[in-house]
């Protein structure tokens, strides 16, 4: 019950010393864990009573037909869903079925998109800046001032994805797949515990998959990752455990190996 | 007058515009009262009291445009209701002014007369403190930006946006603008107030106070333009263009766009607010058409006109349609409106980014041209 | 300074100077320059419904005073603006008539607030209006003449005349009006003025309704129901133009006819009930200064010089006239007439020659403008709405009466002096 | 063929009764009939009545229809057969000098009376009844006493005698004996009429009714009338409430097509309304100088015709303007509101800025009379029944045919209807034009209970929209359950508030509404897109 009138306070306003946003519990090992979700769209089940967990440090992939609840999970996740049913947490204590997206992405999970969607209108940089742990308030927006480290690690990310030649140009004039990589920037950005990223590599030339590829391996023990993706060579070269879902559950989980062989996800997703 | 402010308009296009800008306003400023005030009427350079009220209607509609620019073409929410901020600006001010009228009224009594005839013995309680000038300058702010702090609440935390809000605003303003058109209301019905005789005391239907009045959109418009340069420059905007261009992504770079859209458009009606308040006193009267719906699209069509997203593109807007709104119900009445419904057509069809755009399209032709050579 | 100030001054002497020889050449090419007249009346918007037809009125008559020699022997020009409905409009295109326009008179505005908004700017320019419709009362300025009634001139003699045994000794009265100036003011008058007769508040149902209202459903039912207490109840509408439409259909659909509840409406006219199936009006009462349907050879005459203007101008036919048409036409004259008396267009030298002007009016009587209180003193005509769109008149005073735009009927209008302040 | 039998027989008795007329009035009684004092008349009139005489009739309605006219002396019938003499009912001409009887509504009130009580006694039941009616609503008054009295005693018709039987109490009511007011009040407790109401609440008045035995009877009768008339009073409230519901029903039936499936935001919907009002007019004044005859009818035309005409207007715009703005919702909604202003002007331009005459067909003038305070407008009705038709033409296009699967395929998806060869750019065009139709069509509906003008459209806007989004955009149940909800909601609130205030209250309701449904009340729940 205490619990209860502490999250309602987070939620009017993200300053509870509990839950304080940043502060993550991975005390148990584990950063994300689903108990028992369920979510309904009219009599439909996007999710039915799923249930898993990431650990900490952890690169994961998700992969699943159509329909069978992946962006659904990653909306519960960042919030942009609310479950009927069961709990979501990050870390040990907060509840994420009780949080706002800003409140989310500011306790520092991180998700990108299916399609980029990076600020067209601004720069490459501008972008990054926007993205920016830092006080994310109106005060600090409109008075703040960048600092010489906050510059600094900018310029870092940019190396890292590799557009510092396009630090100044508009983001909408960028590639599908640079597009992709400001945007796996802007996650870094923010200093993510957790990214989610919705197919990385959709539409991405071999040479920007490989290079993503590579990118998510880089990054991988530093933050905690869960990848979505078809891309089933993509998922081989980057991944350690695959979780398979199906029709709003999880089906199998293991390494690739595994899951390859599993009988059940023959017959539903690889069968076919 | 367009040949020479065209060289102008070309440079502020450039690297200094914002110097140039200032400079052309507070020239403004200084110029026609000097040219109204110290030249004798019948010279060729004297300003007419008559240019000078329509000069600053169109100072106060270019506030209301860059308001308009600031919630509209920065942060991608189109309001309906900015003529309800801007008649609420309006009738704030104009309560002070009512009550400068003191008694002399119709019926000498130190209520106004529509009170007068409503039978009413004493002020409600919404008048408490509009005979003080600081306050009635306070409720200017409050009253719009209270207004669209509660509605903008409402809205913006439902996630209610793009068309939606703009047909929620527009009920709003009908609402308001019914609950104005009542005399019970308390504020006039359909004549609203009219018939002001002074400020602080002093007459107001005097050349001098004209003066004054316009002097003061003026510079008030330049202090506008100034805030939302700096707001625009800031993280703050692009954290608003942020919104408009993906709000999602926002979101989840751990920005609460509840608060920032919370924030412009709180500021956007308030400056709405003092448009009106400083409308009021230069035509003269204040009634509920101004809320009319009709009037909250036509701004929009003035930012969309100039140049949405720009900081002087509304200002040129709301500028050239009221110049055009003046001579067309001058010279050729019945087809002033087919003129406003191709302008609203043809912009949006062709000129998505209104006059600025393609000042700055020929600009780029013109570059491109000299270069070849 | 002081050669610059000269330097002005000189280049104003030749302005001046070229003004004058540019002026006396035209002068000599046609006569003397006419006068500018201004024309201020809504051509577009919500108002251009009642108000096109004033101007039309106006550049008849403006037509009908050249063709008959003009005004000190010069002619007369219109300015023709459009303030377009819109109120803050309206001070503009005032400010821009006396300003810039530089015109002796203004004939304009209908709706109050217009007026309203007008006041200050002719205060301060000290110019001219001749408002010529009925309204409110309760003001009276040095700037303005009213050729249109007062509420004494109107609705008083109307109620009586409900009261009366022949319009049907009504004991119980709905004061049913568009919300705004003109019928708020004028039901307080009348409240007042059935007090004094001994009708009591509970006696009394007052109801508004916004402007361009439709569904006067409710309203009616609510109305037949204050009918049905045992007291002969009348209505008294000052519904606005548009309304009357749906208003008085649905009185005719819910089979109420006029000699069961009799509605007397104080702004249904002849140019009104255009475009409106008349047969559920039948019956019905308006009251006015003037209808078209009078039977004098003024009202003959000038009908059908109207006729004949709408004819060439081909406006919409039939050609109607109605009340403040009529007092469109008496103003202009009078003020005509009161410039020969001045012998200028100065206006504070015609202001005085206004008063105490006579003219003949279509009305039949010939008409005073009261010496002191810038009224019209005009007689009262009730009317019935016959089939085709035009009045059976029912009931009129013996003669024009005096106007009171004070009323006597508002408390402290008794103190009120019966002329405008001076200036 | 069966109407000019009725004129010849109407002009046969009319001849007949011409030549009566000579017999039972004087040439003096028709002056005094006609001239002179209102009070003199009526006086007259009342011993005319008295005398009971049926063959009076055809001057008094001639009198009442305003066809009498006077010299000094003669007394002529004036009409479109010509001038008569009225006393000895020979052609004559018109004197100069001849002046216009004016009846004043008393007196047409007195002369409604005499001629229906003398009706009475007609062999017609029709006409019978159509006298009892009349009677009951005028003001009867003693002199018709004999009449009625006379009547009711031989009266078969069970309707007609019911109406005597309270005609005859109302006129007893003001009778000398106690006993005979304590009767007729009996007699008139079982009314349904707000007129009798009145009168028995007006011999409660101070003046009235001064036996305290009879007063109590009275009250306790015109307590029973009031409890009735309180149910039918409820009733009514539904009825407009429905009455307006079909209304926005219509006015957004329209809209639900454009902006709820095709996602435009139309705002020049209201101008299409309008249109499609001006097309009746036009149909109607083709009508009133072709086809007379046929004037009833033209409101049947006027459908077809708004419908495609606004159809066509709508596919035009579609083409030239919206289209170009497709996934640009703001900029739609401007250039739209640039397209109303437009039509307006042009409108205004052609028809002129006053608003035209568009006049109910007969059938559609009056009302139900099922109570004296609930009178049901042929028109609402008509609006009601037609609300629903339009309400199952558009769900049977869009569900049952072709086209409807079509518009559904490309608002669903529009690139994959483009992939299975769905022509969408023409789908479009359809679609829009069937929702201006279906706008026009509202339009026809609305000039028969409002101002055609050039601003009828924008008066209907915001509600409209009200309507589609309170509904749930996409939802045609809902659209149908918002405009009725908010009818009778409006309706009930303006009992108590007034009807700006309803309006208000109800558009507070609906912004909270909307607060905290944004989907509407059928909301579509699913993965947003964003």
């Amino acid at each position: 019950m205490t619990i209860h009138d502490n999250t309602a306070e987070i939620s009017s306003e993200g300053g509870s010393h509990i839950y304080h946003p940043g502060v993550l519990d991975v005390s148990h090992g584990v950063v994300l864990y689903l108990d028992d979700i369920t979510v309904s769209f009219d009599g439909f089940r996007a999710l039915n009573k799923l249930s898993f967990s990431v650990d900490a440090g952890e690169l994961r992939c998700i992969i699943g037909p159509n329909g069978a609840g992946k962006t659904t999970m990653m909306d519960v996740i960042t919030g942009k869903t609310r479950p009927d049913s069961g709990s979501a947490f990050f870390g040990q204590t907060m509840d994420l079925t009780r949080m706002t997206e800003p409140q989310i992405a500011h306790a520092g999970i991180g998700r990108k998109f299916q399609k980029p969607t990076v600020f067209e209108q601004h720069s490459v940089f501008e972008n990054l800046e926007l993205a920016l742990k830092t006080d994310k308030r109106i005060w600090h927006s409109l008075f703040g001032k960048l600092s010489g480290e906050e510059r600094d690690s900018i310029n870092e990310i940019l190396e890292t994805i590799a557009l510092q030649d396009k630090a100044g140009g508009r983001a909408g004039l960028l590639s599908h797949g640079q597009k992709q990589w400001l945007e796996i920037g802007m996650l870094l950005a923010q200093q993510p515990q957790l990214l989610l990223l919705d197919e990385p590599v959709a539409g991405m030339t071999d040479q920007e998959t490989e290079r993503t590829a590579e990118l998510l391996n880089l990054l991988a023990g530093k933050h905690s990752i869960v990848v979505v993706e078809h891309d089933m060579d993509f998922v081989a070269s980057i991944a350690r455990k695959v979780t398979v879902l199906h029709e709003g559950s999880v089906l199998a989980e293991g390494d690739m190996n595994k899951v390859q062989n599993d009988e059940k996800v023959i017959e539903v997703y690889l069968g076919r | 007058m367009s040949s020479r402010y065209q060289p102008m308009l070309l440079r502020l296009m450039g690297n200094s515009r914002w110097r140039g800008y200032a400079a052309a306003i507070f020239f403004l400023c200084i110029l026609m009262p000097v040219l109204n005030l110290v030249v004798p009427p019948g010279n060729l350079l004297h300003v007419s009291d008559f240019t000078i009220s329509i000069g600053g209607k169109m100072l106060c509609y270019a506030m209301v445009a860059l308001a308009m620019d600031l919630i509209w073409g920065y942060t991608g929410i189109l309001s309906l209701g900015h003529g309800v901020f801007f008649a609420m600006g309006g009738y704030a001010f104009g309560m002070y002014l009512m009550r400068q009228i003191g008694t002399d009224g119709s019926y000498h009594s130190n209520l106004p007369d529509f009170m007068v005839f409503l039978d009413w013995k004493a002020y409600p309680w919404y008048w408490t403190g509009t005979s003080h000038f600081l306050f009635a300058l306070l409720l200017v702010v409050l009253v719009p930006g209270l207004l669209a702090l509660v509605f903008g609440w409402f809205a913006f935390r439902s996630r209610i946006k793009g068309v939606y809000f703009s047909i929620i605003t527009q009920a709003m303003t009908y609402a308001f603008m019914l609950l104005f058109f009542r005399n019970e209301t308390g504020f006039g019905g359909n004549n609203g107030f009219t018939d002001f005789r002074r400020i602080l005391g002093i007459p107001i239907a005097t050349s001098e106070m004209r003066m004054t009045l316009f002097a003061l959109s003026g510079l008030t418009l330049l202090a506008m333009l100034w805030m939302s340069r700096y707001i625009v420059d800031s993280k703050f905007g692009r954290v608003l263009t942020a919104i408009r261009d993906a709000e999602s992504r926002v979101m989840f770079s751990g920005y609460n766009p509840l608060h920032y859209k919370l924030a412009i458009w709180t500021l956007s009606a308030m400056m709405c607010g003092v448009a009106g308040a400083l409308y009021v006193p230069q035509v003269g009267i204040i009634n509920p058409s101004e809320m009319s719906t009709s009037n909250s699209i036509e701004i929009a069509i003035w930012a969309a006109v100039g140049g949405r997203g720009t900081l002087i593109g509304p200002l040129l807007g709301a500028g050239f349609v009221t110049a055009a709104k003046s001579w067309f119900t001058a010279s050729f009445p019945e087809y002033w409106l087919y003129f406003l419904g191709l302008l609203f057509i043809l912009s949006t069809l062709f000129l998505p980014e209104g006059m600025i755009g393609l000042f700055r399209k020929l600009m780029e032709k013109r570059k491109l041209m000299g270069k070849s050579r | 300074m002081n050669t610059r100030r000269t330097f002005i001054k000189s280049v104003s002497a030749l302005a001046a100077g070229l003004a004058l020889m540019t002026g006396s050449l035209m002068a000599q090419a046609a006569g003397k320059p006419p006068i500018k007249v201004g024309i201020l009346h809504s051509l577009s918007g919500t108002m251009a419904i009642s108000e096109t037809a004033l101007k039309n009125m106006a550049l008849m008559t403006i037509d009908d005073i050249n063709k008959h020699g003009g005004v000190l022997g010069r002619k007369l020009e219109p300015v023709v603006v459009d303030p377009a409905s819109n109120w803050p409009l309206f001070a503009e295109k005032a400010r821009e008539l006396l300003a810039k326009d530089k015109v002796a008179v203004v004939f304009g505005c209908w709706t109050s607030v217009s007026r309203k908004s007008v006041l200050p700017v002719f205060r301060e320019l000290d110019g001219l209006l001749f408002y010529p419709v009925q309204y409110e009362g309760e003001e009276l300025e040095r700037n303005v003449f009213y050729t249109g009634a007062a509420p004494n001139q109107q609705a008083i003699p109307a109620v009586e005349y409900l009261m009366s045994k022949d319009g049907g000794s009504a004991k119980r009265f709905v004061l049913l009006g568009t919300d705004y100036v003109y019928p708020r003011t004028t039901n307080k008058i009348l409240r007042a003025f059935l007090h004094s007769k001994g009708v009591a508040d509970s006696d009394i149902m007052e109801e508004y309704t916004p402007f361009g209202f439709s569904d006067y459903q409710t309203i009616i039912a609510k109305i037949k129901k204050f009918a049905s207490e045992g007291k002969k109840t009348a209505v008294i509408s000052t519904i606005n133009g548009d309304s009357n439409v749906p208003f008085y259909k649905e009185l005719g659909n819910q089979g109420i006819k006029a000699k069961d509840l009799p509605v007397v409406a104080f702004s249904v006219g002849e140019e009104e009930l255009r475009g409106v199936d008349t047969k559920p009006l039948v019956g019905q009462l308006a009251a006015w200064n003037y209808f078209m349907t009078l039977n004098n050879p003024v009202n003959k005459a000038w009908k059908k010089e109207w006729a004949a203007y709408v004819k060439k101008h081909n406006l919409p036919e039939p050609a109607l006239t109605n009340d403040p048409m009529e007092a469109t036409w008496v103003g202009i004259h009078m003020w005509a007439q009161a410039v020969e008396k001045a012998g200028t267009t100065d206006v504070d030298k015609v202001i005085p020659a206004v008063g105490g002007q006579k003219f003949k009016a279509p009305d039949g009587f010939t008409i005073e403008m009261d010496p002191k209180n810038h009224h019209l003193h005009k007689p009262v005509f009730v009317g019935e709405v016959r089939a085709d769109g035009q009045f059976n008149v029912v009931w009129k005073t013996p003669g024009p009466i005096k106007a009171q735009p004070w009323s006597p009927y508002i408390p402290g209008n008794d103190k009120k002096k019966d002329e405008p302040d001076p200036k | 063929m069966n109407i000019t039998k009725y004129i010849a027989q109407a002009i046969l008795v009319g001849l007949m009764f011409a030549a009566g007329a000579a017999h039972a009035l004087t040439e003096q009684d028709m002056m005094a009939l006609s001239s002179g004092d209102n009070d003199q008349r009526i006086a007259k009139l009342a011993t005319v009545v008295t005398a009971g005489d049926a063959s009076v009739i055809p001057f008094l309605n001639s009198l009442e229809n305003d066809e009498v006219k006077y010299t000094g002396k003669k007394v002529y019938i004036v009409n479109d057969k010509g001038t008569v003499d009225a006393a000895t009912g020979l052609a004559v001409a018109l004197p100069d000098d001849a002046q216009d009887v004016i009846n004043n509504n008393r007196m047409r009130n007195k002369l409604d009376a005499a001629i229906a009580a003398l009706n009475l006694e007609s062999t017609d039941a029709a006409v019978r009844l159509q006298a009892a009616k009349t009677l009951s609503q005028s003001d009867a008054g003693e002199s018709t006493l004999a009449l009625v009295k006379k009547a009711e005693k031989i009266e078969k018709n069970p309707e007609v005698h019911e109406l005597l039987v309270e005609i005859r109490a109302s006129i007893e009511l003001l009778s000398g004996d106690p006993a005979v007011r304590m009767q007729s009040a009996r007699d008139l407790a079982g009314s349904t009429s707000s007129d009798v109401k009145d009168l028995l609440a007006s011999r409660l008045l101070p003046g009235g009714e001064t036996d305290p035995d009879v007063r109590k009877v009275i009250a306790a009768a015109m307590h029973t009338i009031d409890k009735r008339l309180s149910y039918y009073e409820a009733a009514g409230t539904v009825f407009t409430g429905l009455s307006l519901g079909s209304v926005l029903l219509l006015a957004a039936l329209g809209l639900a097509i454009t902006y709820g499936l095709m996602g435009v935001i139309n705002m020049a919907h209201g101008e299409m309304m309008m249109l499609g009002a001006y097309a009746t007019y036009v149909v109607q004044n083709l009508f009133r100088h072709y086809l007379p005859q046929w004037f009833d009818a033209y409101v049947i035309v006027a459908i077809p015709v708004a419908f495609v005409v606004t159809g066509l207007v709508g596919i035009a715009l579609e083409r030239t303007v919206i289209r170009h703005l497709y996934g640009r919702p703001l900029e739609t909604l401007l250039a739209t509101w640039g397209i109303s202003l437009i039509l307006m002007q042009l409108v205004r331009t052609l028809f002129g800025a006053q608003n035209v005459e568009v006049e109910n067909p007969g059938w559609m003038s009056g009302g139900v009379h099922l109570a004296s305070n609930l009178v049901l407008p042929y028109n609402r009705i008509t609006i009601i029944l037609f609300a629903f038709a339009v309400l199952l033409l558009v769900w049977g296009l869009l569900n049952k045919t072709r086209l409807g699967l079509f518009v559904r395929a490309v608002t669903q998806n529009r690139k994959m209807a483009g992939c299975v060869g769905v022509n969408t750019a023409r789908i479009d065009a359809w679609a829009f034009g069937l929702g201006s139709s279906i706008a026009g069509l509202a339009g026809v509906a609305l000039s028969q209970i409002g101002n055609v003008g050039p601003d009828l459209g924008k008066t209907y806007i915001v509600d409209s929209f009200m309507v589609v989004v309170v509904g749930g955009v996409g939802q045609l149940a809902g659209t149908v359950y918002a405009g009725l909800g908010l009818g009778i909601i409006s309706k009930y609130m303006e009992g108590f508030t007034g009807p700006v205030m309803a309006k208000i209250i109800v558009l507070v309701i609906i912004i909270i509404f909307i607060q905290k449904r944004p989907q509407g009340i059928f909301a579509l729940k699913g993965r947003s897109v964003d």
